[in-house]
Order: structure tokens, then C-alpha cells, then sequence
């Protein structure tokens, strides 16, 4: 039986058609991959069945019914559970708040049987959160969990998944494929919205292809290759093999950390970049990747250590002193520290090199600004009406883009690099690493902190290893396996 | 030990206002002693019922600007219940009461049905009501001698000594705003609506029907206030209530809630109101020529709100 | 050196020199930043001075801020001053507060307007609607008995503003017929505001007559008005003082102004509390008077002395 | 075409205040005539000015409450240079303008280096700005009367046939604030730190700095706006000046600029100032009675933004 059958559906935006003549089914007991390029449109269909949009034609049937959906609240009341692209949490609100906000039970609250059901679901899917913490506080995985767990707690008979693991590592991506195995029963199912091929190959047991808006084709996943589906997603074939070449061992040290704590979390981290050289950090969820990267952009207060540039000590008290020296930092919260949702696309991505090379006498050269931005729409693929669109009526990956953009308009000789491709598409992602190797080939040097291991070992010369906040290892990309960053990942802290 | 240090520390002004208490204690001879300390409780007792009420508004990123002027309509109300149609005072407390709720309904109705932003529509509200109290009282005060009982709500002596009930009655409504902020979910909705008001509409919850339902609220506490302050006055004065949501605002905002939403306390609003009173109180006290109490308190309150912050930021980051 | 004694009825000039200790007087008046309000307080200044007594003069925003006058009085009763001074913004509203001053024994004398108790020793007070049907009649003889007049009134609620307005519409309605009074405006005593009403009366109203504005504010606003609007030919009545309204009178623009005596309040109310303090009989209300002054006897000194800049 | 209908939907409340102009015009005969006309544009100025400086502010996400106050110091302050002093008209002039720039730099100070909330900070100075008005003028008002010169840059007619230069003024100063805020790099970053100021700062733009620049930028055209009204009233008047902020923030709003900042527009600001004066002029040219005023007001203020909001609706979506 078809648990969901979407037919015919459309919908448009002011310039776009999001989705045209759409249609899909889900299948009771099944998990449905769904994939596309960034901007195909998934995000919009799955926005359309929470009710969020409404549609411009077509039909939904949600077990053998007609399904109009007015509202979030009408679509669980019939047990569709979604968790968005774009998080939906409370941040001045706890984990256990959080969790069940909606379903507290009773006008009356009380904190500490919130606290409990919470644990208690904590513990149920195995999830790395506390009931008290706030979630403002918490890194993007773990926010993620929090979204994880918000949606398996509802009662669903369906559960929409828009590319849940973006943000999570390895690790982190088994113990959520573990708890959708046991979610799914012969009369559930699931919408698994990914980039990454090797996990829906694991979990997904169809997979559904759509392309600027449109349905392509739909694979058992046991009867086709990945470069099959990806082949239907971009309509051709994608060449692979970006490799950077040859070890920089030779090259200038640019930046050298050394000893560097915060009080929170790093402890004594120490390394060196070289001159055209993209060094990875990879590590565990809550390594201190991204605080290592704050602490350096001077985002955050540290509590010792010394950055050198060039051989020579300086103080980096903040972003701007950061960008003074050329440095220049991509978050891995777009949303949070990247965007102006507000702003055109061409306004985001003329905002760090504003003062550089957009103005003259204090005066902005909107067309000059506008016209880069056309140049990196083109080569990024940014999928969007004009560089003039709002920059949050983009898709989540083409918004990815435009901050990815922003830091490549900008002449940085540092590029820190905090998860750049999350929520990028295969093709596009593709695109984004041949052009981090032509800035190393031209002699710039990239931190990229990523959770996908394989990126990792694809694109760095050599890697950092982090593990609860201190450097357990570096490694030379060359014959770095995934077992070693693994290994040194995973290693604990000693017990004083 | 530290879980109450990290609970004072959470009221932004805390220190502030024992460091501003102490200081008027030793500076002035006149200013720690029985009668005054419950003047200046008393002197407390509008501005904080009404930053009470505006606390939850501002929690959802929402302003009250219409408390002022509704205090003043909901008072004339009352003299019109009780003084022009003869309604017993107890009758005509609650339909005032009920009364402050209809306006704080349709600043709600006018934010979240209608999508008006909070500060043009209560910014309509508090032209409307200033309007409307002078039309109804026809621009005259309406007089409570008559009434002892609705007098006695202000200032009998329900505890005896020298106590006046308004006191009591800002501790009654600040203990129940306590309980509904931080005990029901009108509270959770409130912290979740001001914190990110779409993923609470996602979350299955209506946030249009609750932020009625916390704009109405506000308005109770307003009708309250306008009760309390028409019989302290013994009378309605149509003509006041300007500058009393600026009051109201500031001691919700000095007493560490977030204008951006999402953050606040109710016991952080207390302080925030209680503030501004010692310090009105103190500089008056301390005889400081007028001119200059404005300078004074101005300057006061950038460094207790200061101070607090650089306190809270050491111990946090 | 000021000779002008205070005007009307019988004052007791009282005797306490200041000896050792000196008394201590808190004044808490209607106002503190308007031009009347500092006269008076300045009057009363000039007087505790020469007779050796301390003061302090507080008073609230505006007219409406009835609340913040009550607290501003129990702050001044908790100082233990030796005697109070006080202008009831609402006559009914602080009736409870004069009892505290009693049971505290502290003596208080009402000034500007009354207090509806017993409890003030004295009254230093003018009527404001006296003055007011003063100005009237004045504005009656100037537009010679017919045509439209607009009023640019402070506001509708406080007492002085509504007893400005009261007295001359009462006086306009039972001594002259012909004079149409337009609804009253109420500028705030705000100049800019003021001025922007008179401007849109004389749009809507071109064969206007005359202008009454009922406080220094008003009035000036008035003059702003018809000056800006460039219309000639309008009569403009004003109330109090000040340099710009004195100006006014003097070029021909204000065709006159009533004037009360803050200054001499001021120094009556000191007068009076000091005599309070030595115990000394006072009659129950002291009258400090008003004036209608214009072009001719501006500079009469007996009118210059209570005229303030 | 369309662009043109696009670009004035986006100003909130543009075609309300079409709507409102032509109603008087249709229900009073003397509404619609050159000389009322240009004292509805003479009544906008001052808060007008107050408006372009504070939009700027609002649009970072800020609110600045010491902008009435403000601008009475700056009236003082321009009184003590020119008639005190004795300095040359435009010295004076200059000299208060960037007096005015001082108290916004202050301003910027405590908001952006010491991270106290605009809102604390702003009224701080309000209440500070309010003190140091008497005391530098001892209470009294500063007389302009023999600076000719001085008043006439409010009164004067440079432009003849009865058009007062204070609307020129206006007219420049509008220019002036559309410019920098389109088109330099400043307003840029005004927007930026409204829509996300912690992305703006991650982007290498030094945000205090700016956000610094940004209220020192407002507080020039307090100091504007300080001798415009010391200019029509011929005197510096030390008492005024509360009320001017709400009505000039509410001016703001009305014009579409969202109070959690982002979004705005000099030319709505100026729509927004246009429809509270229009409004105020129109009613009373009605005489309509005064009570009535603010009831109506309120409600038309409600409409009209309501009525634009649906329109804008309804187009786009
Ligand atoms: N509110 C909106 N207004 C205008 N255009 C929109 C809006 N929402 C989505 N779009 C457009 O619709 C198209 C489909 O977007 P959608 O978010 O569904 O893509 P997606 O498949 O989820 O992409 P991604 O993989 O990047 O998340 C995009 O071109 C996007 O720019
Ligand atoms: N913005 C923040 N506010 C508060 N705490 C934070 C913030 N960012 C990180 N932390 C804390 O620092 C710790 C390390 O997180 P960090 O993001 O540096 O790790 P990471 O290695 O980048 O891992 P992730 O893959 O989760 O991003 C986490 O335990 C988290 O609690
Ligand atoms: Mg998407
Ligand atoms: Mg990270």
C-alpha cells in the first residue's frame, strides 16, 4: 500500500517554478531517498505537505485519503513529522523544552517530569544531549539531534527527513540511520532527503530523482549504481577526480597556532599552515574544530596561546582584526553567522570585500558588486532568479553557496573553512573543490573543517585530528586512512 | 551555593539595586526606616503592576506602548461602574479588571490576526484609549470619596501597621505573573513565541491564539493598575497616563528582559521597577536639586545596568 | 529692594528671623520647568533667603502627572521639614496625604490652587477663573463684542486648564452674545504644537477675530501661529508672562495678557509657612492676585514687578 | 511600469497617505489650498528630522529614546554658543550639529563598546540630555529675538512666495539621509547589522565601529533638528522636548522600517511623518473635537497600515 501519493503537484514563486507536475509515492515500511540538486524543489514539496505553502495544483493522499494540509499542527495531528532544512528550535528554550513544546500536557508545567520524559527519550535513541542544556548554546549537531529526536517523538506514521545529516559526522549519521531502522514498521514510512550518496545507498530502499522541479525517475536502490542516480539528478556525467597534488613540505609556514586554550574547551592546540596547502581538521562531533576557528578569527575570547603570521606574533581580537590580516572565516551556521536573509543575494555576496572593492569615496559601486555577483552565480551554480532575489527565498544549499561566495570575493590569503559544503549538492560540490584547489594552486592556504571523512581525505595535504578539544594527531594526506583519523578521533582524554 | 548565585545572577540589576540601597542608607539619615521603605514600596505599585503585565509581551518580542493611557481608560471604567452606575466595588474592580483584558484582546487581535506590527498597534491602542477616557469622563475626574471600600484597596491596612494593601496586592499579582510565566505553558508558549516564533507555529502550537491570550493578560494586569491607581488618587483622572508604558518599559528592559524576545524574568521586573523607585525616592530624599535628579538617575542607571552585565559576563564566558 | 509687597488681602509679613538652626520648608509644586513654576520658586528662594529659612521646590512634569506629585509629597512629608508647601494638582486627590502631614505635624500651606481638607494652615492662591473672565472681557471690548474666537488651551484635565478656559467661555456666554466661541484645542502648552493648531483654525476659520492662548505656552504658540500664517489683523489675548510674550505686547502683536503674581506667591508661601512655624494666626485664604496688563502699562512698576522674563 | 508600482509598495504606507490626503481634500474646503499645505510640510519638520536620524538607528535594530531631549539640549546648547557666546550664526549652527553628533556618539559608546542595550542606553541619555537642558540654561528659555539671521533659517523664504526655509531644510536633509543610506558604504552596513549583525561582524567588518558612526550620524540631525525648533520658536526652550522620540519613532515605523531591523526606507520615513501631520492638520481643520482627535487618529493610523499591509499582500504573494 502507499503510505503517501503526491500527484501532479505545482507550485511557483514570484520568477520561480519550485515545482511542476510533480508526483511521488511513499510506500508503507519503506525508507524513500530523495534527491536532487540544490534548488530541484524538495524542500518546497516537503513544505507544501506540513502545510507551511499551498499548493497551485495537484493532490496529496496520505493513507488512502485526500490530504489538504492547513497547518504544522494538522500535519501531526495526522502523524506527519518533519524535520526541516532549516532548524526549527527554540534557542533561549532547554533541550527537554524544546523536545516536547506542544505536548507538555496540562496548563500546569513542571520542569523536573519534563526533564525526565526528556531523559528518558535521550536515552531511548541513544541521543549525546542533556534535558537542561539550552539549545541557543549547542553546536549545529547537536541541534541537529534535538531535531532528530523532536521529530521521532511524535506518535508518525510518516517521517520527512530534509537532509538531517548535514551537519553530523560518520559516527553520528549511524546512530540516526539505527533509529530510523527501528522507526520504520510495516505501516510507517520515511522521506530521507540527502547530498551524501553513500548513505542513502545504505538506508534508503528507493530512491526518487527530481530535477528543476520536475520528477525523473524513481530506483530500487538494490538494482542501480550511484552514478546512475546522479547521472539522472544533473543530466550528465560528473567528472570526480579533483585531487590537490603533491605535499607542501617545502612550502612557507603562514600561520602557525601554538598553544592555544579557551576556557571552556581547547586545550593547548597547536599547528602550522603552509603556503598553498589545504589542511584538514577532522574530529568528532564537539572536537573543537569550530572553536579552534573562532578562537583564531578572534570570534571568541581566548584564554593563552599565540597565532603567528608569517613568522611574526600578532593579536587577533576580532573578525575585523582577522580580515585586517586577511584572514577570513566561513561559518558552519549559515543561518546564524553567515547570511543576511534579509539582504539580496548580491548584497551577501558583496558584504566582505564591501570596503575593499565595492566603493569609492564611501560610495557603493552597486553595479560592479552586482556583476560579481552574476560571475559567481554562474560559476557556483547559485539557483536563483536574479542576484537581486532575497537571499532566504533561496534553497538551503544555494544559500550555502552564496556565503561560500562571499569569502571567494573577498581576497583572503587564510581561508578558514567550516563545513563549506553542507547542504551542497553532488555536482556543485564538485565545482566547489576544483576551485579550492586552483586558490591553493595559486598559492593561498585553506583550513577546512568537514565531518565527511571521505572529503576530508580527498581534499587535504595534511590533516588535524582533534579530540575533546586538544590535537591528538596530524596526519599527511597521502596514505591517511579512515581508520587512523578515526583512531586518533576516538582517543579520550586521560583521566587526571 | 553556586545554583543560587547563577539564579540572583540571572536578574541583570540584582546587585545593582542592593548597591543603590545601601547607598542611599548611609548617605541619608531619613531614607532606612519603616515609613519610607513602604512608601517606596508603594510608590512601586502602578508602574510595577503594569511592567508585570508588559514583561510577557516583551518576552514574545512584542511592545506594550497602549498601558499607560489603557490604565487611565480602565480607572475611568471604574468610575463609571462603580460611581456613576452604583455597581458594589467588588463587581466593579473585576469588570475593570475584565475590562484592561478587552483592550489587551484587541491590541492581540490587531497583532496577531491582523498582522500589525505590536508597536503601530499599540500606538493606535494608546491614542484610542487617551481619546476614549476623556469622551466617557466627558475630560472630568471622577471622584471615589464616597467609595471608603474601593479606597481602602490602595491604602487600608489589611496587615495593620502602616502597611498599605496596594503593597500586597503588587506582591499577590507579581507572585501569580511569576507562576504563570515560569509554571504554565502561557509562560512556555511566551519564551517560545518571543524566542522563534515560526518554529513554535511548526511545532503544532497556535501562535496566533496564544498571543491573544498573553496580550489579553497584559491587559488584566493594566486594568488592575488602572484600579490600584484610581484608588490610591481616590479619583480617575482622564487626563493622566501618558509616560507611564516608557516607566513600565524601562523597568522591564533595566530589569534584564530582552526587547528582541525570548528572555526575561518576572522577579528581574520587580527589580527593574523597584530601581526606579529608590532611586526617585532617594534623590528626592537626599534633597538633590530637581534639575539635576535626571542627570543622576540617567547616568545610575547606565552604570547598575552596566556593572551588572560586565558581573554576569566574567562569570559566564 | 523688590518693593511690590504682595498684592490683596492682609499678609503677615511674620517675624522669624532666622536663629541658630533654620527651618526647613519643602515646597511641592503643580510644575518645575515652566516659566511660572520657576518664578514662583524663585520668589520663594528670594524670600527664605532673606528670612534665613532652607528650601526645596519640586514638582512634576507636567499638569497630569498627579501620581508622581502624591509620591513627591510623601518623599517631602518622610524629610521631616518643618513646614509644607503645596499646589494640588487635583484638589480631592492628596485630601489623604494632608491628614499624614497632620498625625506628622507638620504644617502645610496650600498655594496656586486649594486643597480640599482643612488641614492647610493657609491658601496662597489666585482664581484662575476670575482671570480668565478678566481676559474675556477684555477680548470682548478689543474685537468690539461679535466675531470668532479660538481658544489654544494647556490641556483638558488639569485644573488650571480647565478653570483658564472655564472662566472666560463663562463670561464670553452671559456678557457677550455675539462673540462665537470655536471648540477649544489643546496644544499641551507645547509652542510648536500650539502653533500648528492656531495655523489650521486660521485655515478653517478666515475671518477668525481673536486668539486667547491660556498659559505662557499657548499663548506664545498663538503668536507663532498667526505670525507664520501672516495673517493680519487677528486679537490675540494671552495668559502669564515671559520674555517672548512681553515682546509680543510690546510690538502689537498680543494685544494683551493676564498675569498672576508668582513671584509674590512665592514669597507669601515662605511668609506664610515661617509664620505657621511661630504658631501665628492666618486668615484661611490669601489672595495674591492677578493683573491685566497691555502696550499701555507694561512698564507701569507696579505691573513690571510681577511680570517675570 | 511595474518597477515603478514595485518600488512605491515598498513603502508601506504610500498609498494611505494618498488616501488620507485626498479625504480632507474632498471634506474641507480649506484643506487643499498652498498655504495649508505648506504648514502640514512646516509642522513635519522637526520631527521629520528626528525621524531620518533615528531611521537609521532603528534600521540597525536599535531604538534611540534621547532624541526629543536631545534635541532640546541642542536648542540650549545652540543658545549659549550664539546668543551667550556671541559666536556667528553658522558657527553656532555648526557647533550644535555637532553637539548633536556628541550626544549620539555617546550613545554609540554605550551601546556598542560597553554592549549596553540601546533601549537602556538611549533612555539613560534621555533622562540625562532632559537634566543637562536646565541646568546649562538655568531653567529659563534662551531668546533668539536678536539674531534675525538665526530665526530665519526656520522662518526666512529663500525661495520666496511664502515657501519657509525649514522645508528646504527638510527637503535637503531628506536627500542627504536617502543618500548615504542607499548609497554609501555606511548605510550598507546599517542594513547588514540589522538583517545579522553577528554575520556582518564574521564578514570582517569592524561592527562596533560602525554601529558607533551609525548613532553619531543620527545625533547630527538631532542637532538639526535642535536649531530648526530653536529657529521657529525663537528661543531655546528648556522644559520641552519628551514626546518627540515616540512621535518620531512611531513616525519611522509607520513608514515600514521594522523595529527588529533589516528593513527600511528614508522615503517611508518621510511618508510616515507626512501622515501624522496631515492627520494632525486635517482633523483639527475639520474641528473636529479634540477628544475625538486621538480616537480617530489612533484608528486611522491602524487602517492605514493595515490597508497597505494587505495590499502589499496581495500583490506579492
Ligand atoms: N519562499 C520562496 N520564495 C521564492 N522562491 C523560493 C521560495 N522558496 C523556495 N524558492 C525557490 O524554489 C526553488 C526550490 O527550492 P527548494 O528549497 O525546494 O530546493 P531544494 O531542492 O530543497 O534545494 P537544496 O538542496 O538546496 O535544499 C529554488 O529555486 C528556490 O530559490
Ligand atoms: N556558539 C557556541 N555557544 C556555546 N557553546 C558552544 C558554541 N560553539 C561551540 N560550543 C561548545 O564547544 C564545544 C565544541 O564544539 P565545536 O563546535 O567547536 O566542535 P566541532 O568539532 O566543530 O564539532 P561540530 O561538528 O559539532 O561542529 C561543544 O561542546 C559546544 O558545547
Ligand atoms: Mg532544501
Ligand atoms: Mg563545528
Amino acid at each position: 500500500m502507499n503510505l503517501l501519493e503526491v500527484k501532479g503537484v505545482s507550485k511557483a514563486f514570484p520568477g520561480v517554478k519550485a515545482l511542476e507536475d510533480m508526483h511521488l509515492d511513499v510506500r508503507a515500511g519503506e525508507v524513500l531517498g530523495l534527491v536532487g540538486e540544490n534548488g530541484a524543489g524538495k524542500s518546497t514539496l516537503m513544505k507544501l505537505l506540513s502545510g507551511i505553502y499551498e499548493v497551485d495544483a495537484g493532490v496529496f493522499t496520505f493513507a488512502g485519503e485526500r490530504y489538504e494540509p492547513t497547518s504544522a499542527k494538522h500535519a501531526l495531528e495526522l502523524g506527519i513529522s518533519i524535520i526541516h532544512q532549516e532548524f526549527n528550535l527554540m534557542p533561549d528554550l532547554t533541550v527537554a523544552q524544546n523536545l516536547f513544546i506542544g505536548r507538555e500536557g496540562g496548563f500546569f508545567t513542571s520542569e523536573r517530569a519534563l526533564n525526565a520524559r526528556a531523559q528518558a527519550l535521550i536515552e531511548r535513541l541513544h541521543l549525546p544531549l542533556e534535558p537542561k542544556q539550552l539549545v541557543g548554546d549547542l553546536t549545529v549537531a547537536k541541534q541537529q539531534m534535538v531535531e532528530i529526536g523532536k521529530a521521532l517523538s511524535y506518535d508518525a506514521r510518516l517521517l520527512i527527513m530534509d537532509e538531517p545529516t548535514a551537519a553530523l559526522n560518520d559516527a553520528e549519521v549511524e546512530v540516526l540511520h539505527d533509529l530510523i531502522r527501528r522507526f520504520v514498521t510495516p505501516g510507517t514510512g520515511v522521506i530521507y532527503i540527502s547530498h551524501r550518496m553513500d548513505e542513502l545507498r545504505r538506508i534508503a530502499d528507493r530512491i526518487t530523482v527530481i530535477r528543476d522541479g520536475r520528477y525523473v525517475g524513481t530506483r530500487e536502490t538494490a538494482e542501480t549504481t550511484m552514478r546512475d542516480v546522479i547521472a539522472m539528478m544533473v543530466g550528465r556525467e560528473l567528472d570526480m577526480d579533483a585531487q590537490p597534488v603533491g605535499v607542501r613540505e617545502d612550502r612557507e609556514v603562514v600561520l602557525s597556532v601554538e598553544g592555544l586554550s579557551t576556557k571552556d574547551l581547547l586545550r593547548d592546540v597547536s599547528f602550522e599552515l603552509r603556503k598553498g596547502e589545504i589542511l584538514g581538521f577532522a574530529g568528532l562531533m564537539g572536537a573543537g574544530r569550530t572553536e579552534v576557528a573562532r578562537a583564531v578569527v578572534g570570534a571568541d575570547r581566548t584564554d593563552g596561546g599565540t597565532i603567528r603570521l608569517h613568522g611574526r606574533e600578532v593579536k587577533i581580537a576580532n573578525p575585523a582584526d582577522a580580515a585586517r590580516h586577511r584572514i577570513g572565516y566561513l561559518s558552519e551556521d549559515r543561518k546564524r553567522y553567515g547570511l543576511l536573509l534579509e539582504q539580496e543575494v548580491g548584497a551577501n555576496v558583496g558584504l566582505s570585500a564591501l570596503a575593499e572593492r565595492f566603493q569609492s569615496w564611501g560610495f557603493v559601486k552597486d553595479k560592479a558588486m552586482r556583476a560579481t555577483a552574476r560571475e559567481y552565480v554562474d560559476t557556483l551554480r547559485i539557483k536563483t532568479p536574479s542576484v537581486k532575489q532575497t537571499a532566504k527565498n533561496l534553497s538551503g544549499g544555494n544559500q550555502q553557496k552564496v556565503v561560500i561566495a562571499k569569502w571567494l570575493v573577498k581576497d583572503c590569503d587564510i581561508l578558514i573553512f567550516d563545513e563549506p559544503t553542507r547542504g551542497i549538492d553532488v555536482g556543485a560540490k564538485e565545482e566547489i573543490y576544483r576551485l579550492l584547489n586552483q586558490l591553493a594552486e595559486s598559492g593561498k592556504s585553506i583550513v577546512m573543517i568537514s565531518s565527511e571523512l571521505p572529503e576530508i581525505l580527498r581534499m587535504s595535504h595534511r590533516i588535524v585530528v582533534m579530540s575533546e578539544g586538544r590535537v591528538t594527531g596530524t596526519l599527511d594526506a597521502s596514505d591517511a586512512t579512515q581508520e587512523q583519523v578515526m583512531h586518533l578521533a576516538t582517543q579520550r582524554r586521560v583521566a587526571a | 551555593m553556586s545554583a543560587v548565585r547563577d539564579r540572583l545572577q540571572q536578574f541583570l540589576a540584582f546587585g545593582s539595586l542592593i548597591a543603590i540601597f545601601l547607598f542611599f542608607s548611609i548617605a541619608s539619615s531619613s531614607f532606612l526606616n519603616y515609613s519610607n521603605v513602604t512608601s517606596i514600596l508603594f510608590s512601586t505599585v502602578v508602574i510595577g503592576l503594569l511592567a508585570l503585565g508588559t514583561t510577557f509581551v516583551i518576552i514574545t518580542s512584542g511592545i506594550d506602548l497602549s498601558i499607560g493611557t489603557g490604565m487611565t481608560l480602565c480607572a475611568v471604567m471604574s468610575g463609571v461602574l462603580i460611581v456613576n452606575t452604583g455597581l458594589p466595588v467588588w463587581l466593579g474592580v473585576l469588570g475593570t479588571i475584565l475590562f484592561g483584558g478587552l483592550i489587551g484582546f484587541v491590541n492581540g487581535f490587531n497583532v496577531s490576526f491582523l498582522g500589525i506590527p505590536p508597536f503601530i498597534a499599540t500606538l493606535a491602542m494608546m491614542l484610542v484609549a487617551q481619546g476614549l477616557a476623556l469622551v466617557i469622563s466627558d475630560s472630568t475626574p471622577i471622584y471615589f470619596n464616597d467609595e471608603p471600600g474601593y479606597i481602602a484597596i490602595s491604602t487600608g491596612h489589611l496587615l495593620g501597621v502602616d502597611f498599605p494593601n496596594a503593597v500586597l496586592v503588587l506582591a499577590v499579582a507579581t507572585v501569580i505573573a511569576a507562576v504563570v510565566l515560569n509554571r504554565t505553558i502561557l509562560g512556555r508558549y511566551t519564551y517560545s513565541i518571543g524566542s522563534n516564533e515560526e518554529a513554535t507555529a511548526l511545532s503544532g502550537i497556535s501562535v496566533r491564539k496564544w498571543k491573544l491570550a498573553i496580550y489579553t493578560l497584559a491587559g488584566l494586569f493594566t486594568g488592575l493598575a488602572g484600579v490600584m491607581i484610581s484608588a490610591r488618587l481616590a479619583s480617575a483622572q482622564p487626563g493622566t497616563g501618558i509616560g507611564y508604558e516608557l516607566q513600565a518599559i524601562a523597568a522591564v528592559v533595566i530589569g534584564g528582559t530582552s526587547l528582541a524576545g525570548g528572555k526575561g524574568s518576572i522577579v528581574g521586573t520587580l527589580i527593574g521597577a523597584l530601581i526606579i523607585s529608590v532611586l526617585n525616592n532617594g534623590l528626592q530624599i537626599m534633597s538633590i536639586p530637581q534639575e539635576w535628579q535626571n542627570v543622576i538617575l540617567g547616568a545610575v542607571i547606565l552604570v547598575a545596568v552596566y556593572a551588572d552585565m560586565a558581573r554576569k559576563r566574567s562569570s559566564t564566558v | 529692594d523688590d518693593g511690590g509687597e504682595t498684592t490683596g488681602g492682609a499678609s503677615a509679613g511674620g517675624g522669624g528671623g532666622g536663629g541658630g538652626e533654620q527651618p526647613y520648608i519643602a515646597i511641592v509644586s503643580k510644575g518645575f520647568q515652566h516659566q511660572f513654576w520657576q518664578a514662583v520658586k524663585q520668589g520663594a528662594e528670594d524670600e527664605a533667603k532673606a528670612k534665613g529659612a532652607k528650601i526645596t521646590f519640586e514638582g512634576p512634569p507636567t499638569e497630569q502627572d498627579i501620581e508622581q506629585q502624591v509620591t513627591m509629597l510623601t518623599n517631602a512629608i518622610q524629610k521631616k521639614p518643618a513646614a509644607i508647601g503645596f499646589a494640588a494638582l487635583d484638589s480631592k486627590a492628596s485630601a489623604p496625604l494632608m491628614e499624614q502631614a497632620k498625625s506628622a505635624n507638620i504644617p502645610v500651606i496650600a498655594f496656586d490652587s486649594g486643597v480640599e481638607s482643612d488641614v492647610p494652615v493657609t491658601t496662597a492662591a489666585t482664581d484662575n477663573k476670575a482671570a480668565a473672565a478678566e481676559a474675556a472681557k477684555h477680548m470682548s471690548e478689543l474685537i468690539g463684542g461679535k466675531g470668532k474666537v479660538a481658544l489654544v488651551v494647556h490641556d483638558q484635565t488639569s485644573r488650571t486648564g480647565i478653570e483658564r478656559r472655564d472662566g472666560f467661555v463663562e463670561w464670553m456666554k452671559a456678557n457677550a452674545p455675539d462673540v462665537e466661541l470655536l471648540p477649544v484645542q489643546y496644544g499641551a502648552g507645547d509652542q510648536a504644537k500650539s502653533a500648528d493648531i492656531a495655523k489650521s483654525i486660521i485655515q478653517a476659520n478666515p475671518d477668525l477675530k481673536g486668539f486667547y492662548g491660556a498659559n505662557e505656552g499657548s499663548a506664545i504658540g498663538v503668536v507663532k501661529g498667526v505670525e507664520e500664517s501672516g495673517k493680519k489683523g487677528i486679537t490675540i489675548v494671552g495668559f502669564d508672562s515671559g520674555k517672548a510674550q512681553m515682546d509680543a505686547i510690546r510690538s502689537g502683536v498680543m494685544a494683551g495678557a493676564i498675569t498672576q503674581n508668582p513671584v509674590g506667591m512665592g514669597k507669601q508661601l515662605v511668609d506664610s509657612a515661617l509664620a505657621a512655624i511661630n504658631g501665628e494666626q492666618q486668615p484661611k485664604v490669601i489672595d495674591t492676585g492677578f493683573y491685566w496688563y497691555d502696550k499701555t502699562n507694561i512698564d507701569d512698576p507696579k505691573i513690571a514687578a510681577v511680570l517675570y522674563e
